[in-house]
């Protein structure tokens, strides 16, 4: 059913009783033309565009858990693209203009709120690195604005900028920059991508890769072997777990990242905020929760929470931003296990084994890459070579050394 | 002070008159003390309570039942438990800075002048306008925003979203920041006994008198859990003397602790329990000296969790209108606070459990209009009790709905016939089973499994070292309770080591509790809530079903049931009861959701505790950090550090003018300045020279005693990490010096080189940063003022101290180390006094150099003086540049092996046409060059692909006259001369430069050398 | 999370940084360069058991050789590097 | 030759008087240990028997092997680290401190390895019968008789700040930093004590 004021309307007079399921339920075939590993919303949106722009529809999603239960249904909902380096700038910034027309493409309110991101810093050298940051942005064509400290009080009332260990003195601010609600945009490409005629399969893990003679030829899974011509990988934290069924060893290690929500509260701050002091982020969602954010708690990780120090540093950070959060109580952590990659940027590319393409790296930031991230898996999948967007994605640049580091943290996976 | 004081129930006349709002109190019982009246306000209405209410139960007794408004419709809510999971009577306590929104009036202790205000509500309580939204909930269902506002699509930031968020969210944030101390600290003990009712009381003892060092944590400000609530007995006496009873002998027994307002809120990995303990919330303001709240954490051997029970509603039309209360909190309030919850009582159950009630009322003196037992046959016992008290059984019947503005007028129910029937009522006490509080188990990862027997979750495997007793396990009776905790208690000691037979288990209620599944009345009259604090309905659970959001976690996140402050605790089981309803999966096949910390919402201050402030984090100040304050420094953070960031003298119009004048005295006279952050490093032992060699770029065993060198230090994968110094001290003793930045990274990697990957090595390293008061004195005069301040006898020709050679000196007999090198390109020293002596140096420098002119400066001017030389520091050593790229690619050994040797030969990392480091000037001698701009050649097109590189650092050199910046350029060395264009959009920065060495100041070099 | 020290005992992995898998060896200085590139980015990140180097740096500043479960997060062995590698 | 004089790393850092709760015996005396000869001592490989006997026939110490200390006369010993220990001297005074690690490198010859720190550490001690609960405040250390009785030492994260702590003797607590750290270590010190009073004295 198509989603609109009047098909609720219509609903609204008959007691909510015309709304039909908003993506089946199928039973697995025995084969598909591609399959998608993993349905989150990259591999989702990869189906989608698969179907969409590639009219290529004999496609299944395989998801071991229900959609979203992965990263898509436990990030923070930050979307943006102010990044350095040009491969990434470009590519966020495709991310965001597909962001920008989605709820109309797909019919589905993922309530895309450009409200703002600001990235504060609190040194010149950090100054510095800002600008250079938003001066690679505005040369790509991407809005970026660099505030003092007054520009900064103006946009976010309530932070602590003067009297603290580490006074603010700037933020590198991109107005496009928002938030996105998580959850539909699982549910919103899922039904979008059904809607094409997705199978979209839950309860289904890809337990074995199959490959002959350097070709793939399917997945087992716990529902049984399914059949592909070609299979792409999207399993996010999984990615090394689920590439080593067919054989790859790859330059990510996965990382479990922690969130927060406080409790609802009316509207305090407008605008995203990152801390450039310590380990924090922070927004307030529709609903009214405070949803915040620090570093990755360091270790090697798949279970999905983490462990106090980070919790500390987060409200430490918290309430020196802003002072008044102090009284305020969070009501739930948990955590999600991300891909972080050697270099901090992303892979999409083919691998040495035919007809298995390979979707991972995202690090914790690759919610707000999900559009583009689907729409260049599906041109590389669909067309067998990367499409420009992707093209420094390579899975080979750690032994050319054209790795995309953007903060130069080097190549340890947790510092990135 | 741990358990209730039964206030002595002497003649009325003795108490001080009750006040007159209070006319829902009873005349007697409760653990209130009627000797004190407190007043206090909610929504300006004055009123007053006593010392053991609490918000929810004096506003009870002042009769009022309508306290706050619902999420999405504003519905009007009461007050429907007693405990920590109520979802409806949230209220905005305290006021101005210390306003703390969607505070549970039930546990809320009341103090004197407590002021609290109902939320969500526009323009009062009594009429919401949002109310209105309830009219239009078919259109409001769940998951509806998804469905529609996507057109015109800019409408979304401007009119819709502006709109939803003003009307979501409860209560409001204070308005400025918190005047109130909080605290952390951390416990150690072998037994932690979660919970503080029957069972906690027995681990607790059992354990603690048998040696163990036992911690028992009690939520509530008393002991006794469901105790302090019901009409019971122990050991044949009331229960609040037997809590008396052993309230003492814990505090006795010298290993037990026993924390009251302290809740365990999480369960860590590692078996780290997270506790906050409440220690001024229930007082007006924080005493002197005390926090308003303390976060602990807490390692224990053995965890006993005796955590209790919660009550589960039923899900029926009108289950939300005020007057609708949980039946084990309606003995909670008439036993425990003394307040008559309502005058004509309905109860409703599907087991024993809800008879407790309507005994209890009945013995308060409240009417009870009707029992409605949805058990088709009531126990014998039961329906005697109906019997004796003249109360209307209602077996196998259901309650359909309720009437009522904001209060519960009458009750609708139907029998097991089906006939329907009204009675008045303005009450309408509630028992659905209970749901053990097992949450703390799952924290890890735990699932609990599903007992028939109580249906109901109860823990499944228990994580590490976790035991589970009384009520939290599924086990009901009091007596139960008891001899589970004494059970655990005697494990959880004999686990730790004490060996203990356990004590004696009281005697107590242990009569069997038999009921029926009672989740959910479906076709009521009036919305049916499940999530009361959410309004989620149970149309909403069909609606999800409808749509395909069946697994639980789809339903949680499409209607967002159990997602609310409470968390569920009422909500979850009944909403997949609902669900497992029209699935047919039955619950234990739906499943449920992740409790996940913390239990209850805790303060985000509370866990931030005293890091806040200037105090976020501690300080580091160098030994002349109050010399420097003394003479006018400004100072600037550096990581932790606090540095002289220059000195304002009178008459100077801003900062630039300190600075170029300080870097203009270096280049004259001398200048000194405070270089002691600089990481420093002692490194011992015959294979000093081997390790460093390997951590190195650059050699280091060929550098002869008395002799410095500057080191470059690379990553693994063949990047810059750090630069300085290294000086040999002896053959088996080097000292070198890391960026301020980066000194506890260098230490870390050098302790891996060492420990990690050449274990053989003989070698130690010690931090020596905090060792050494260092200064940099340079200028053309340094020599005359060192000569002038060291003790007689030095040396300091060229011949005795080359340039980059060191030596030991001494100042007034103090040990001192000399090292000749320049950062500056001036003829140049590093002084080390041992940090006690630091600030009489500075002073002794002082004075000596006055005559040279000497000038302190701070690290604008270093960074001036060393732009002007072209050395690479932060902006430059940014981890995204090799050694290559900053001219130093002869620097790495071919010679032998050294970490980042290898990788730094990948083909991208040595591409002619990578970005290296060069100098820039404004073409027009005069134009600003800011660091993070772009470099394009002139007249091309500033796309992304044509960037040939960025500023990484600038300044204004005072020498020459004219800003200068230093830059990593695409082939950079043939562009020397040529002009750049330098783009700053951001900034609107867009000048021509022109491209030079980046060595600006005697390119020759000779002035160190001087 | 908590972690045995050898040396000062059980604390909080607040004390410690985490430089990642212990397993990978550094190659010889002449190894192939491919040998480098994999020491250096590619990891087995196993769900399971999985053998990590810890440092101990507001303690006594060992580096471990930590044995931990990334599923489970229980520490099932703890050693000093030094003595690890030092051991015939 | 000039005189210099010295400064204290905790010198206007700590001031002395009485501490927050004002009524009653103070729960915290605290005072500086502000003039004491340190160095460093670290192990040479394969020495560790001859360093042992070596500051046992010099000083009389017993070297301790785990994390601990150990005192004799005016000379303490308190384990930094594997194969290394903080050695401190309070009979020595100002420049004559800078003789305490030539006598331990005289003295302990090829075993060790000996560098000075005089004046890198802000050391406090602490007495009173608020210690323990003041500490818990601050490092997560157990700190109970059973297990930290006197003699124990240990390093770890107090208030953000590495130190280490030992028990010289049953009375006494000392706590030490990296003397940049001093003046933070020392209010969080007197912050946590605050709610049992606290006496500063003048080191
Ligand atoms: C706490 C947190 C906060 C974050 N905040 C942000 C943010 O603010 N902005 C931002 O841009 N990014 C953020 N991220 C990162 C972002 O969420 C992820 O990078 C992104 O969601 C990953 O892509 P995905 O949605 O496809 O992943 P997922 O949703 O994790 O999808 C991968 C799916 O693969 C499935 N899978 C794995 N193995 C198998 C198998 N063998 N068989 C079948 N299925 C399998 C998983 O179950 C999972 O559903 C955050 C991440 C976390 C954890
Ligand atoms: N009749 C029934 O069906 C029924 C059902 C449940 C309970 N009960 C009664 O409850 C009692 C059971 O005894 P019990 O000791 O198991 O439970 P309890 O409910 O008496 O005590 C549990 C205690 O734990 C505290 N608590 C809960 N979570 C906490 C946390 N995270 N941190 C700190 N404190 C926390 C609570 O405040 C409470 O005081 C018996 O008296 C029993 O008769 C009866
Ligand atoms: C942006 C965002 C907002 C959230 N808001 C809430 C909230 O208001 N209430 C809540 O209980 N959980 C909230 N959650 C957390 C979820 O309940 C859940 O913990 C999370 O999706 C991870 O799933 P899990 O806990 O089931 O593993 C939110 C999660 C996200 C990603
Ligand atoms: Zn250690």
């Amino acid at each position: 059913m198509h989603y609109s004021i009047f098909s609720l309307l219509r609903n609204a007079l008959s007691g909510n009783r015309l709304w039909t399921p908003a993506w089946r339920d199928p039973e697995p075939k025995a084969f598909y033309d591609t399959l998608i590993v993993g349905g989150g919303g990259h591999g989702l949106a990869t189906a989608y565009y698969l179907a969409k722009e590639h009219g290529i529809t004999d496609v299944a999603v395989l998801e071991k858990g229900y959609i979203g239960s992965g990263n898509v249904g436990r990030n923070t909902t930050i979307i943006r693209s102010n990044y350095l380096l040009p491969a990434n700038t470009h590519f966020y910034e495709k991310s965001l203009q597909l962001w920008e027309g989605l709820e109309q493409d797909i019919n589905y309110n993922a309530m895309i709120s450009q409200r703002g991101v600001i990235n504060l810093f609190h040194s010149d050298g950090q100054r510095d690195a800002f600008a250079r940051r938003g001066n690679a942005m505005r040369l790509a064509g991407v809005d970026a604005e660099l505030l003092d400290a007054d520009g900064v009080r103006a946009l976010v009332p309530g932070m602590n900028m003067n009297d603290a260990r580490f006074p603010v003195q700037g933020g590198l601010l991109q107005r496009r920059g928002g938030t996105v609600r998580h959850d539909a945009v699982a549910w919103g490409y899922a039904r979008a991508a059904d809607r094409r005629g997705v199978d979209i399969l839950q309860h289904t893990e890809v337990t074995g890769i199959r490959v002959e003679a350097g070709r793939v030829t399917g997945v087992e899974t716990t529902r049984g072997f399914i059949g592909a011509r070609r299979v792409g990988l999207a399993a996010a934290g999984n990615s090394g777990r689920v590439a080593a069924m067919a054989g790859l060893r790859l330059p990510i290690e996965t990382h479990v990242l922690q969130a927060f929500v406080s409790e609802a509260i009316k509207p305090v701050i407008d605008t995203v905020v990152t801390f450039g002091a310590g380990h924090f982020y922070v927004s307030q969602s529709d609903k009214g929760g405070l949803v915040f954010g620090g570093d990755i708690d360091g270790y090697n990780s798949y279970a999905q929470r983490g462990s106090l120090p980070v919790v500390e540093e987060v409200m430490e950070c918290a309430v020196a931003l802003f002072p008044a959060f102090s009284r305020l109580r969070y009501l739930r952590q948990w955590g999600g296990v991300m891909d972080m990659c050697m270099d901090g940027s992303p892979i999409i590319d083919r691998t040495p084994v035919d007809g298995l393409f390979l979707n991972c790296g995202w690090c914790y930031g690759g919610f707000k890459a999900t559009p583009a991230s689907g729409w260049c898996f599906a041109h590389t999948i669909a067309t067998g070579a990367p499409h420009a967007l992707n093209a420094d994605f390579r899975l080979d640049r750690f032994a050319t050394g054209a790795v995309l580091d953007e903060k130069g943290a080097g190549a340890q996976a947790n510092l990135h | 002070m741990n358990a209730p004081q039964r206030p002595a129930a002497g003649p009325a006349s003795l108490s001080r008159p009750e006040a007159p709002t209070q006319r829902w109190r009873l005349k007697q019982g409760g653990l209130i003390d009627r000797g004190q009246a407190l007043s206090f306000r909610f929504d300006g209405r004055r009123m007053t309570g006593h010392p053991g209410d609490t918000l929810a139960s004096a506003l009870l007794a002042n009769g009022v039942h309508l306290v706050g408004r619902s999420f999405k419709y504003h519905r009007p809510r009461g007050i429907l438990s007693a405990g920590p999971e109520e979802p409806n009577a949230l209220v905005e306590l305290r006021g101005g800075a210390r306003r703390e929104p969607n505070t549970r009036a039930t546990q809320v202790e009341l103090f004197e002048g407590l002021e609290a205000r109902s939320q969500n509500r526009w323009p009062s309580l009594r009429f919401d306008l949002a109310a209105v939204n309830g009219l239009a909930a078919p259109l409001l269902a769940a998951g509806f925003y998804y469905k529609t506002f996507m057109w015109p699509a800019a409408f979304w930031e401007k009119l819709y979203e502006p709109f939803i968020r003003r009307a979501a969210g409860l209560g409001r944030a204070p308005g400025s920041a918190d005047p109130d101390q909080y605290e952390r600290s951390h416990l150690h003990c072998d037994v932690l006994v979660v919970g503080g009712g029957a069972a906690g009381l027995m681990a607790a003892l059992a354990a603690g008198r048998a040696g163990a060092r036992v911690v028992l944590l009690e939520e509530d400000c008393a002991l006794g859990g469901r105790l302090l609530s019901e009409s019971e007995s122990v050991d044949d006496r009331p229960a609040a003397e037997w809590l008396n009873g052993m309230a003492a002998e814990l505090a006795s027994l010298p290993g037990v602790r026993v924390m009251l307002r302290t809740s365990a809120f999480g369960l860590l990995d590692g078996g780290v329990v997270a506790a906050l303990e409440r220690v001024s919330d229930h007082l007006p303001l924080p005493p002197p000296h005390l926090p308003r709240q303390r976060y602990w954490k807490i390692f224990a051997r053995r965890v006993v969790l005796a955590a209790g029970a919660i009550e589960r509603p039923v899900v029926f039309g009108g289950n939300d209108r005020p007057g609708v209360m949980l039946a084990g909190a309606v003995r909670s309030y008439l036993n425990r606070y003394a307040v008559l919850p309502g005058r004509r009582a309905v109860v409703f159950c599907g087991g024993d459990e809800g008879w407790r009630s309507v005994a209890d009322l009945a013995a308060s003196g409240a009417r009870i209009e009707a029992v409605v037992d949805a058990r088709p046959e009531v126990p014998q016992a039961q329906a005697q009790l109906a019997a004796r008290l003249g109360v209307r059984l209602v077996a196998g019947g259901r309650v359909l709905g309720t009437q009522g503005r904001s209060r519960v007028a009458s009750v609708r129910f139907a029998d097991a016939q089906g006939r329907e029937e009204d009675v008045g009522a303005d009450l309408l006490a509630v028992s659905g089973g209970w749901n053990p509080s097992l949450h703390l188990s799952c924290h890890l990862g735990g699932r609990p499994r599903w007992d028939e027997r109580i249906h109901a979750f109860v823990p499944g495997d228990l994580p590490p070292g976790m035991g589970v007793a009384g009520a939290a396990g599924g086990q009901f009776t009091t007596h139960a309770a008891l001899a589970e905790g004494a059970r655990e208690g005697v494990a959880a000691a004999r686990d730790c080591g004490f060996p203990t037979n356990g004590p004696d288990i009281p005697r107590a209620e242990d009569a069997p509790r038999e009921l029926v599944p009672l989740f959910h009345v479906p076709h009521g009259r009036g919305k049916a809530f499940v999530d009361y604090q959410h309004d989620v309905t149970d149309k909403d659970v069909a609606l999800a079903h409808r749509e395909g959001f069946r697994s639980v976690e789809h339903l949680k996140r499409y209607t967002t049931l159990g997602m609310a402050t409470d968390q569920g605790k009422t909500a979850n089981v009944t909403g997949l009861a609902v669900m497992a309803n029209i699935t047919g999966l039955g619950i234990p096949g739906t499943g449920t959701t992740t409790a996940r910390p913390p239990w209850t919402p805790v303060s985000i201050g509370a866990i931030a505790g005293p890091h806040r402030g200037k105090r976020f984090r501690p300080a580091r100040r160098t030994p002349l950090h109050d010399w420097e304050a003394a003479h006018g420094a400004s100072f600037v953070e550096v990581g932790l550090w606090y540095r002289a960031q220059w000195y304002a003298r009178p008459g100077e119009a801003g900062w630039r003018d300190s600075v170029d004048r300080e870097a203009l005295a270096v280049r004259a006279g001398a200048g000194v300045c405070d270089v002691s952050t600089l990481g420093k490093i002692e490194v011992t032992g015959p294979d000093a020279a081997a390790l460093l060699d390997l951590a190195y770029a650059n050699s280091i065993s060929n550098l002869a005693v008395g002799r410095v060198r500057y080191g470059l230090m690379l990553r693994e994968d063949g990047f810059v990490m750090d630069d300085g110094t290294v000086a040999r001290l002896a053959p088996d003793r080097f000292f070198v010096t890391t960026t301020t930045v980066n000194a506890g990274k260098v230490m870390q990697h050098l302790e891996f080189c060492h420990q990690v990957l050449r274990p053989h090595l003989d070698v130690s390293l010690l931090s020596v940063t905090d060792a050494w008061a260092q200064v940099s004195i340079a200028g053309p005069n340094a020599r005359k003022i060192l000569e002038a301040a060291l003790d007689p006898g030095t040396d300091l020709s060229n011949a005795a101290l080359p340039h980059m050679a060191c030596t030991e000196v001494s100042i007034g007999g103090v040990p001192t180390r000399l090292y000749r090198l320049s950062f500056s390109g001036e003829l140049a020293y590093e002084l080390g006094v041992p940090a006690d002596y630091g600030e009489a140096t500075m002073g002794l420098l002082m004075e000596r150099g006055a005559p040279f002119g000497l000038t302190p400066y701070g690290t604008e001017a270093l960074g001036v003086l060393r732009i002007e030389k072209g050395h690479p520091a932060g902006g430059e050593l940014n981890g995204q540049t090799t050694a290559r790229d900053l001219g130093l690619g002869k620097m790495v050994s071919q010679r032998k092996d050294c970490i980042g040797r290898r990788l730094a030969e990948r083909p991208a990392l040595i591409d002619p046409m990578r970005p290296v480091l060069v100098g820039l000037k404004p073409a027009d001698g005069s134009a600003p060059i800011r660091a993070g701009s772009h470099l394009y050649a002139p007249g091309a097109e500033t796309h992304t692909a044509n960037g040939l590189g960025y500023v990484t650092s600038a300044c204004f050199s005072p020498t020459l006259g004219h800003p200068i910046a230093l830059a990593v350029l695409a082939d950079g060395a043939a562009r020397v001369g040529q002009r750049i264009r330098v783009l700053d959009p951001v900034r609107n920065g867009d000048v021509e430069a022109e491209v030079c060495s980046p060595v600006f100041v005697d390119p020759e070099g000779g002035r160190p050398r001087g | 999370m908590r972690i045995t020290c050898p040396h000062c005992g059980p604390r909080g992995n607040d004390e410690f940084t985490v430089l990642g898998a212990a397993d990978p060896v550094r190659p010889g200085p002449d190894a192939p360069l491919a040998g480098w590139v994999a020491y250096v980015h590619e990891r087995e990140n196993l769900r399971g058991s999985h053998r990590e180097l810890w440092h101990h740096q507001a303690g006594c500043r060992a580096w471990l050789v930590v044995e931990r479960d990334t599923w489970t997060h229980a520490v099932i062995a703890v050693r000093a590097a030094r003595e690890a590698e030092q051991a015939p | 030759m000039a005189d210099l004089a010295m400064r204290t790393p905790l010198a206007g850092h700590l001031k002395a008087g009485r501490h927050g709760r004002a009524e009653g015996t103070p729960g915290l005396h605290v005072t500086e240990r502000g003039h004491l000869a340190t160095a460093a001592i670290a192990l040479r490989a394969g020495q560790q028997a001859a360093l042992a006997a070596a500051l046992r026939d010099g000083f009389g110490l017993d070297l301790p092997q785990r994390p601990g200390c150990a005192g004799s006369g005016a000379v303490e010993l308190v384990w930094n680290g594997p194969g290394q220990w903080l050695a401190l001297d309070s009979a020595r005074e100002g420049i004559g401190r800078f003789g305490f690690a030539r006598e331990l490198a005289a003295r302990l010859g090829a075993a060790a390895s000996v560098t000075d720190l005089t004046g890198a550490r802000a050391v406090l001690r602490l007495t009173g019968p608020a210690v323990r609960d003041t500490l818990a405040k601050l490092l997560p250390v157990d700190l109970h008789e059973s297990v930290f009785p006197a003699g124990a030492a240990t390093l770890t994260l107090a208030s953000h700040i590495g130190v280490t702590l030992w028990r010289p003797d049953e009375a006494a607590w000392d706590i030490a930093c990296y003397r940049s750290f001093g003046e933070s270590l020392a209010h969080a010190v007197v912050e946590a004590a605050a709610e049992f009073g606290c006496e500063v004295t003048a080191g």
